[in-house]
C-alpha cells in the first residue's frame, strides 16, 4: 500500500515532454488541454526530425534504400497498432487522418452498405465528429437517426439504450471516454447489448488511447477510431481498426494511388486490406510519430497512470467545490476531465484570465452542443488532465480561478 | 502575473454594464433585426431596433455571452439611441477601425475603453460582435414581424 | 547572356536540404526520385521542430496563449498559399491530406451536383489519383468518364481534346505536369477550351508546384489541387483550391468538428468557406511545416531554376541517348522528369543496381498504368530532378546505368 | 560499390535463366493453373501444368518481370517437370522457409543460388512470387480449360 501510494505521488513525466518544460507569461506553463490535443515526448519528436533529416524518402514503391527504410518504418508503426490494440491482423488497422477521417470513412464506406429505413444509434454524449457524418448519410440514404439520452449525471441511461436497440439497429457509435465531460461509458457491455440485435459498432477512442488500454477484442467492437495527436503523436494521422471481414466488404472511400491493384480506363480492382482504404502517399512521417508514441505508450503502467489521474480528478473537484462553480457531468466513473461552469462569470472570461496565469484550459462547447443543450449551457470550462500532469497544475488552476473571481466576480 | 493588461481589458465601465447591461430585453415592436453569434465561443446576441423617420427610437437585445461582448452591446444600445442610421453607420465603421486597425478613437466618447481588447487578439471579435449584427439590422430594409404578431 | 549561364551553372542549393547531404552506400546520395517526393529544406523542419517542441497547442477554440500562436500561425500558412497561388481570397484555400483527398473533395462534393450522363474529361496521361475517384463518380452518379488520348510523343492531343468537348461535358481534370513522363500541359489553352463549352476544370498540381510558378487566376482553372510533400513541405498535407463560388455552392465531404455552426440532433448547419470542408483537427504540424515550404519557395527564382533544370535534363537526355536505352514521352515542353526502359534490362533490376550506387530513382508504372499501357511497357526507369540536383547527379545516374549493362546486359 | 552483394544475387546461372528461360511459353493441354502478379512492380507470370496420376508431367509459363522472377520461375519448372504433387509442394514450402525465414537450404539444389537475394529485402517477393503461383495452382483441383478450347 505504501509503496504503491508513493509511485502514485511521485509519477513524473513532465521531463519527458519538452513543452511541459516551457515557461508561459512568466510562470511554468500548466496545460489543461489535454482532451483537445496532447503534447508529445522527446522521442517522438526525434524519431520525426531525424527522418526528416536523415532518411526522408517514400514509401511502398521505391527499390532505393530511402524508401525501403520508410516502408518499413510505416510497416513497423502499423505492427506496433495491431500489437498496441490487440486487433488480430496488421489488415485492420487503417492509417487515416483523424478521428474524423475514420468515422467519414465507415460512414461513406459502411454506409453505401446500409438501406433506407436502417436505423443508426448514437448517444447524447458524441462530439459532431460523431453525429454529423451520421446525419449525413441519413440524409444520403435515408437511415434514420436515434439518440441514446443521458441521465442528469452525466451517464448513458442504459434502460433507455436498451429499448431503443431493436432489429431495425444497423449500427451503433458511442464514444469510449466523452471530451466533454468525461464520462466513461460501459463499452463492453454496450457492444454486447447491441450485437445482440445483429448491430455492428463503432467506438469513437479520441479521448480513451491516452487513458486506458484499449483492446479491441476484448471490447468486441467492430471499428475503433483515434488520431494520434490525442495519444502523444503528431497531427496528421489518427488509425481506424475495422474487423477484418467487414472492411473486406466494404468499398472503398478515397481512391487513387496505392489503394489499386490495377487501373484501365474502364475500371479498376482495389489492393487488398488494408491499402484499400488508403488512397494516395501515406502521411509517412506521422505514421512513424504515431509508432514511437505507441511505444513510448508501451512504457506506460496504465493501472498505475489511472490512479495517479484519479487522484488529480479527485482533488481538483474536491476544490472546485469549495470555490463558486457548477460542476457538469458525471462525478464518478469518469476520466480525469472536469467540466465546470462559474455562477455569474462567462467561461471565455474565466480563459483569459486562466491564460494571463499560464494555465490552459479550453472554453465554448466542445464540439458537443448538444450536450451542452442538454444540460443548458451555452460553454463550460473543461479542464481535462494528463499523466503528466501534478497537483501543482491542480493548484495552479484553483488558484487562477480564485483570481478570476477577484476580477469579475 | 499580467494584472494590468487584465485591468486594462476588464475596465470597470465593462463589468459593469455586463452585471447590468442597459436596453436588455426584447421590444414589443421592431422594424429592423439583426443576429450576432459567435459558434466557436457560443456569444449568441438579437437585436431589435425600432426605427422611425431615419432615427433609431428605441433599441433593445437578448443573448448572453462574455464580458466584453455583452458590454460591448449593451454600450451600442446607449449609444446608438436616438441616432439616425447614418450617423450610427459612420459610428460603427469608426469603432471597428478602432478596434480592429489602428484608427483613431476620437468621437468615441466611452467606446474609448475597449482599448485593452486589442491587447487581446483573440477577444476582438467579442468586441465587434454586436457592432456586425447592428450593420447586418440596419441593412435589412424590410419590416420584420413584430414580437407581438 | 554569360552572367546568366553563370547563375545557372552555379545555382546550388543542396546546402539547404539535410537529406542530401547524407551518405548513401557509402557514396554521396543521388536523390532522383523528386515526383516521389521532395527533400525538405532546414528552414522547414526546424519551424515544425520549433513549433513541436515550445508551442504545441490546438487551433480555433483555445483563448490560451499557446492555441492562439496555433491559429495564428495556421492562418498565416493560409495566407501565405492565397498569396503563393494569386487566389482571390482566403476562404478558397482548403486544407487537405494531399493531392489525392483534394481531387477525392471534389470528386464527392462537386460530383453531387452532378446528373446521369454528365461527362468528365480526363487525359490520357493521368495518375491513378486523378482517374480512379472519376470513375467511382461515374458509378455513383451514372456521369460518363471520357479519355482524351496523346500522341505517340507524350504530348496531349489537342484536336481530339478538342472533339470530345460539348455541353455535355461538366468537368475537364488534367494534370499540369505528368508525374511519369514530364509532359507540360497546356493548361491555359486546355482551361480555355473547357470554359467555351461551360466545363469547369481542375488542374493535378501534384508535379507542377515545385517546377513552375502557378497563378490560379492566370490559369482560370476553378480547382487547383497539389500536396505538401512534394513541394518541399511535410506528408500529410496538401491543398485545394477552389472559386469561391463553386465552394459555396458544393456541399461538405467530411463531417465532424471545426467545420459546423451549429449542431442538433435533428440538423446541422455548416460554417464559412474555408472551415466547411475542413473537418476535424486539422494537420496542424504540417500546415505550418507547408506554410514554411512557401516562404522558401518565395525565395526561389522560378526562371533561373526552370533554366536550371532544363540544362540538367538537357544533359541527361543527351546521356542516356548514348545508351541502350529507349526514352518514353515527350523530348521538349516537359519537366525535367525522364522515363526510359533499358533494353534487355527490367526496370526493377536497374533499380536495385542503382541503389547500390546510392542513386535513387523511380521504376514501376508511377500509378499510370494505362499511360504505360499506352506505351506497352509495364514499367520504366523515372528520374525526375530538382533543382537542388546537379551535373554531378546527372553523371551518377549515366555512370549507374553503364554499371547495369556490365552486370546485367 | 557493394560489387559483392550485387553479383551475390545476380549470380551467372540466374542471369542465364533470365536470358533463356526454360519451359517458356504455354501448354497446349494443361489441367492446373496458377497466376502471379505483384501490381507494384509489374512481375507478372502465368503458370500451366499438365498433372497426371499425381504427377507434373509437364510445365510452361509466360510472362515478365525482372531478371530475378523470370529466373525463379524458368528454375522453378525445371525443378517440379516430373515431381510429385506432394514432392512440389514440399520443395516450394523448403524453398519459402528459406528464403524468408532462416531455413534450411539442403535438398533445394541449385535454387541455393537465390540466397544472394535474401541480402535484398525488397526483392525477396520477386523471388517467391513464382512459388506462390505454383501453390495457387496445386490447390486448383478443378480442370481449367484448355487453351484450345
Ligand atoms: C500527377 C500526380 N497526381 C496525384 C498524385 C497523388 O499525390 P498524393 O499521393 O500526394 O496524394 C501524384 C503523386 O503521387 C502525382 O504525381
Ligand atoms: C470524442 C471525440 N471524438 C472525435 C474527435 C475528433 O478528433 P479529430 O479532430 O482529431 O479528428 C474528438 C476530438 O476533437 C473527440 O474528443
Amino acid at each position: 500500500m505504501f509503496v504503491k501510494e508513493k509511485s502514485v505521488t511521485t509519477l513524473n513525466k513532465k521531463m519527458d515532454f519538452p513543452v511541459l518544460n516551457t515557461t508561459m507569461r512568466g510562470n511554468r506553463l500548466v496545460y489543461l488541454d489535454n482532451a483537445a490535443t496532447t503534447q508529445k515526448p522527446t522521442s517522438v519528436l526525434e524519431a520525426m526530425n531525424h527522418f526528416l533529416t536523415k532518411e526522408n524518402g517514400t514509401v511502398n514503391r521505391g527499390v532505393y534504400y530511402l524508401s525501403q527504410e520508410a516502408t518499413k518504418k510505416c510497416d513497423d508503426s502499423r505492427k506496433s497498432l495491431k500489437t498496441f490494440l490487440n486487433a488480430k491482423s496488421e489488415k485492420e488497422i487503417i492509417f487515416v487522418k483523424g478521428t474524423t477521417e475514420a468515422i467519414n470513412l465507415v460512414a461513406y464506406s459502411y454506409g453505401e452498405l446500409m438501406k433506407p429505413g436502417d436505423e443508426i444509434l448514437i448517444t447524447e454524449l458524441e462530439h459532431h465528429a460523431n453525429i454529423v457524418p451520421w446525419q449525413q448519410l441519413c440524409l444520403r440514404r435515408g437511415c434514420i437517426l436515434k439518440v441514446a439520452p443521458i441521465t442528469d449525471d452525466g451517464h448513458l441511461d442504459i434502460n433507455a439504450y436498451k429499448k431503443l436497440l431493436s432489429e431495425k439497429t444497423k449500427l451503433v457509435s458511442f464514444c469510449h471516454i466523452s471530451n466533454s465531460i468525461g464520462t466513461i461509458n460501459p463499452a463492453r457491455e454496450l457492444v454486447k447489448l447491441a450485437k445482440e440485435v445483429g448491430a455492428k459498432v463503432l467506438i469513437d477512442g479520441a479521448q480513451a488511447v491516452s487513458h486506458l488500454k484499449v483492446d479491441v477484442q476484448d471490447l468486441d467492437c467492430d471499428f475503433y477510431a483515434f488520431s494520434g495527436h490525442k495519444c502523444f503523436g503528431p497531427t496528421g494521422v489518427g488509425v481506424l481498426y475495422g474487423r477484418e471481414d467487414l472492411l473486406e466488404k466494404m468499398p472503398p472511400f478515397m481512391t487513387g494511388g496505392d489503394m489499386i491493384e490495377t487501373v484501365s480506363f474502364q475500371s479498376s480492382s482495389f489492393a487488398e486490406l488494408p491499402r484499400k482504404f488508403e488512397a494516395g502517399t501515406p502521411a509517412i512521417v506521422e505514421i512513424i510519430g504515431l509508432g514511437e508514441a505507441v511505444k513510448y505508450m508501451n512504457t506506460l503502467d496504465y493501472k498505475e497512470i489511472q490512479n495517479y489521474e484519479q487522484k488529480l480528478l479527485e482533488a481538483a473537484q474536491e476544490k472546485l467545490n469549495e470555490l463558486d462553480i457548477t460542476l457538469i457531468g458525471p462525478t464518478h466513473t469518469k476520466a480525469a476531465i472536469v467540466s465546470f461552469v462559474m455562477n455569474a462569470v462567462h467561461a471565455h472570461d474565466v480563459g483569459t484570465v486562466l491564460d494571463m496565469e499560464g494555465v490552459a484550459v479550453r472554453v465554448g462547447h466542445h464540439c458537443t452542443q448538444p450536450l451542452m443543450k442538454r444540460y443548458n449551457v451555452s460553454s463550460t470550462i473543461r479542464a481535462s488532465f494528463c499523466f503528466y500532469n501534478d497537483m501543482e497544475d491542480v493548484d495552479a488552476l484553483i488558484n487562477g480561478l480564485k483570481k478570476v473571481k477577484e476580477f469579475l466576480g | 502575473m499580467d494584472n494590468a493588461r487584465l485591468k486594462n481589458m476588464y475596465q470597470e465601465m465593462i463589468l459593469e454594464h455586463n452585471k447590468s447591461p442597459r436596453n436588455f430585453g426584447p421590444l414589443d415592436c421592431h422594424t429592423h433585426y439583426g443576429h450576432g453569434k459567435n459558434p466557436l465561443c457560443g456569444d449568441d446576441y438579437e437585436f431589435f431596433l425600432d426605427i422611425k423617420d431615419d432615427v433609431i427610437e428605441s433599441i433593445g437585445f437578448t443573448g448572453d455571452g462574455c464580458a466584453i461582448s455583452k458590454s460591448s452591446a449593451s454600450m451600442l444600445t446607449t449609444m446608438v439611441k436616438g441616432k439616425q442610421i447614418g450617423e450610427s453607420r459612420k459610428l460603427s465603421e469608426t469603432f471597428l477601425d478602432f478596434i480592429l486597425n489602428e484608427g483613431s478613437n476620437e468621437s468615441l466618447g466611452k467606446l474609448k475603453i475597449f482599448e485593452g481588447v486589442k491587447q487581446f487578439p483573440v477577444r476582438v471579435k467579442c468586441a465587434t460582435l454586436s457592432w456586425r449584427a447592428l450593420e447586418q439590422a440596419l441593412l435589412n430594409t424590410k419590416h420584420i414581424a413584430s414580437t407581438e404578431a
